[in-house]
């Protein structure tokens, strides 16, 4: 039972060897891993941040695709494929007391955005759209910018996770 | 065939695969959005929907009995929300009078071992979240699929849920004062379906029925067996009817329909008719899946899931749904399935939608001979995915494929 | 993106029509439902037969395959595919209390057997090879002979359902 | 290309499908068997087998956090067990001086709402049925995967278990007594390394250790801060390190080793090494996966999974297996991986076996690109299996790829 298989194994090894960078296997690798929680600088206790101005974002993409821009630091199920939006957690959930913020680069207007993690917790885990983005991750033991752990302790609804929001809340200066 | 020939073939395949994608990329449409700004996060509440615009997939979910839900979708087939609802989760009842979704649940306090508690939870119809609880005596029945082992009634303030340990009984339970009422032994019937204002007809093994009558309490006023009305060895009802005002129509395994009227005081049997001409009989079409079976309330369409295939496996996938009028008892229709079809429902509007909840498999038909051929059919394991389809249930035509269900085989689909 | 999926898809079903009466994709369909457990004639209470002679069984084929000879009216996941084997319940688990009796037919010696179908129970569910034929299976409120309910109700495990037996206790008269 | 033209291409598939399946179906060889007659049901016990026959899988199982579980093989890739072991489960404790089998669990009395449990829970490691449980504070943290979150003295009575709430904590608890002992804080520092008889190692975010020593009834004796030993910003430790006598080998962020020899007076910063050469670095090696390094004790071996990528995606699946001489720091051996690899150990045997826990994808290239061109990679979602490679960890060789570990995501493999 070796032959077909076997050469397709092959042929398969080869591609995600010499393919670019972002390559097909690795980025299929980065998907399977499953779930988890939002990485990235200081930890932001809700409504920590005073957001009084009213202005407009502009932004182009599919929202739900791993490498849409604002999410440049996610890691777990898109809330946008669970009933939610990626500022709005589905229902039944609550949002999480604590949230990690990063800063991604928005190509339709070339800013820099502060990007707030809050996870939607409460439910059984969604399941749909789970995206696993590394950048500036750390060891779990550098809790607060780290993405390998359960990052609904302390909400309303205890640990069970359920998916995960981008949300923009200022320029990044 | 030496290595280098498949070597070959599977680079002219690549080929072949290669032309395909030029065609079939999906072209990128970055039109810029505008949304105010900053953000805040805010948790969803579903909107009000009339009856029929949105439809909840669930079941036991297999291979994970212990974490049951239902995922709640819109007609369009894109996910609204999600609901948890414990071990070997079998029915959710949507009671619109109430405006509350009812699920009974089963928990372990050490998730498969340990304490077993039943509960009624009722869920809010906007927040998904639970409204109550009632714990109810740890007893409930798990079956594969069936729609009945819990039912109301009409007014929608008493459940009755059915028990097999293997003794059977049934518990009945009142909404209103969120209490467990009592315990009724129905030995031999089981599974309630609804009739009259305040009574369960139940279904028993000799081919009668059991009434139920409750009382302006929920307790139970009387019991009594009907006389034997089908033939339950010859040609049984299925368990998955449908109703359409007072009157419940059941498929049979020989591919009849059997209708019942019911009221608080009898059950009446009705018409009886064939799915199947002769030669549709004489060549293998027969009734398929599970939930095999929906009525639309207001043109009075009974409609059906079917299969061409051996008699004894009736619980495989249907083909098609065959579509009736239950006053001509004539069929109007033919649907051809896009997917394999384990059950169905109707959407109870004036331009109704069929749903049907089918198991899909996401790779091409090559690629399937090729699981098949090098592992069997042991290789799918795994890799077929929950969806429903919908489509126009007068017209026929398929209308779209929904987002997946994940982790597990749901069997049934409800329109809500 | 109709085309080579639509294609495809329309070969499978001609496939489907024309195939064989034990079909390709009847298979298939009967494999994915899922898990339950098993069906055929009286219940039976563990010990309630009298297994007295020692004998010689002789059989052939592949015991993890749905089609092997003893598991005609299995419903559910092959123990052998679990940690146990057709008559032994994977640890941790126990076997049920109550089971249910059919018939099948040895290829082997030309002979049919009375198989009882005991459930293990006390686990999440293996979920490896779940086989399910419907053979003689009644609906659902003739309990005894109905492989859709959950057998494993009144073991001393209760109704955690892990996997399904196919013991050969007797031959059939 | 038209529709025609797509039909034929798939014609075509389907002619060289059919020619490869008269090369590759297997034959099928029917020697009857012969067995015992009646037959008995009864329940299998594990026979006892020395360290290093059999292997566990386990992790939180996504997207099922509910039902956790983790599935025992034999060293040839067969399903000897399971066990059940709650919400989003991280770490499993083959204690063999004690003989069992030691699991931290989280259980909700409603599945995923309602009165949070935690609990140790002890298997027997025959029957694997619950020996005993030990209710803890309800505050253990859940990561993605760590085999040190919970961790023994080295004579196995006492445990350490690692809390985030997020406020950071340590809980000790006394398997003899089969009591909670008690929860010290721990700002700062967090997941406990064992070390000396009575000492646990945690890893400061400020690049230090703290040293945690218990008393002869479990209490806290001292609790020290070390100076700063390792650069927690610019190559931070892994969090997966190994063992060999009393030295735990870490791997870094920038694919270095750091060795730390531990006692219950002290810990000592001793080797550091490169797992790279300085081409291979500029080619693009770096670390890979999760439980990415593993130790043989008797030759002093240290395994490493790597890949070539961009550096941040560094939980990125492993492709090779790189052997390390921990006397010479000189690598003796390359493994290439035959799946994409999340994790590894190796077992402590005199021929010891490299376990690779690895996702693998049962489809060919072929429909992995034509998946891919239709629907990206989202149209892998679910079509992925969990399953071990075993290989000889001296040869290299590739020995066998293990049945599935059904239901979801596990990410961690432990030699038993």
């Amino acid at each position: 039972m070796l032959s077909l298989d076997e050469a397709i194994e092959q042929l398969a090894r080869r591609r995600a060897r010499t393919s670019s960078r972002r390559g097909f296997i690795g980025k299929l690798g980065a998907v399977l891993v499953g779930a988890a929680l939002v990485p990235l600088i200081p930890v932001r206790r809700s409504a920590a941040f005073a957001q009084d101005t009213s202005k407009t974002l502009k932004e182009s993409g599919d929202p739900l695709d791993c490498n849409y821009w604002r999410h440049c630091a996610i890691d777990g199920y898109l809330c946008g494929c669970c009933g939610g939006s990626a500022t709005s957690c589905p229902p039944g959930t609550v949002v999480s007391d604590i949230t990690w913020i990063g800063t991604c680069h928005n190509p339709t207007d070339g800013k820099d955005y502060v990007i707030s993690y809050n996870d939607c917790c409460g439910l059984s885990d969604c399941g749909a759209c789970p995206c696993n983005t590394n950048k500036d991750d750390t060891p779990i033991y550098r809790p607060q910018t780290s993405n390998n752990l359960n990052w609904c302790a302390g909400s309303q609804a205890d640990v069970p996770y359920h998916c995960s929001l981008s949300v923009v809340i200022a320029v990044a200066e | 065939m030496t290595r280098r020939s498949i070597l070959f073939g599977a680079v002219f395949l690549l080929i072949l695969a290669g032309i395909g994608w030029l065609f079939l990329s999906p072209g990128s449409s970055d039109e810029p959005r505008e949304s105010p700004f900053p953000e805040t996060a805010f948790v969803e509440t579903l909107e009000d929907a009339d009856p029929g615009e949105r439809f909840w997939v669930y079941g036991l979910g297999a291979p994970d009995f212990v974490d049951g839900r239902a995922y709640l979708f819109d007609i369009e087939g894109k996910r609204l929300g999600q609901i948890s609802t414990g071990y070997w989760h079998t029915n959710l009842l949507p009671l619109y009078g109430r405006d509350e979704i009812v699920s009974v649940e089963t928990y372990f306090s050490r998730g498969t071992r340990g304490e077993r508690t039943d509960v009624v939870v009722a869920y809010d119809t906007t927040t998904l979240k639970p409204l109550y609880e009632i714990v109810i005596p740890s007893k409930r029945m798990m079956g594969i699929t069936n729609n009945f082992l819990v039912s109301s009634t009409k007014d929608e303030r008493f459940l009755a849920v059915t028990n097999y340990t293997p003794a059977q009984t049934l518990t009945i339970v009142d909404l209103e004062s969120k209490a467990f009422v009592e315990e009724v032994e129905t030995p031999g019937c089981m599974i309630p379906h609804a009739g009259g204002e305040r009574s369960f007809f139940l279904i028993c093994s000799n081919g009668a029925f059991m009434h139920i009558k409750l009382g302006p309490d929920g307790a139970v006023q009387s019991v009594e067996r009907t006389p034997v009305l089908f033939d339950a060895i010859e040609d049984p009802l299925t368990a998955a009817p449908s109703k359409i005002g007072d009157t419940w129509y059941f498929m049979t395994r020989e591919a009849n329909v059997r209708a019942f009227t019911v009221s608080d005081d009898a059950i009446t049997a009705r018409d009886e008719w064939s799915l199947l001409t002769d030669s549709e009989r004489s060549s293998g079409w027969t009734i398929a899946g599970f939930g095999h079976s929906a009525a639309h309330e207001k043109t009075g369409r009974f409609y059906a899931l079917v299969r061409q295939g051996e008699p004894h496996q009736f619980e495989d996938p249907g083909e098609e749904v065959w579509v009736f009028d239950t006053e001509t008892q004539k069929r109007i229709q033919r649907i051809t399935m896009k997917d394999l079809t384990i059950s169905i429902d109707v959407t109870q509007t004036d331009e109704p939608k069929l749903l049907t909840k089918d198991v899909h498999i996401p790779l091409s038909l090559l690629e399937q001979m090729r699981i098949f051929a090098s592992q069997g059919q042991r290789g799918f394991d795994g890799l077929t995915q929950a969806r429903v389809n919908v489509y126009d249930a007068t017209s026929g035509d398929h209308i779209v494929r929904s987002e997946i269900a994940p982790s597990g085989t749901y069997l049934n689909v409800k329109a809500w």
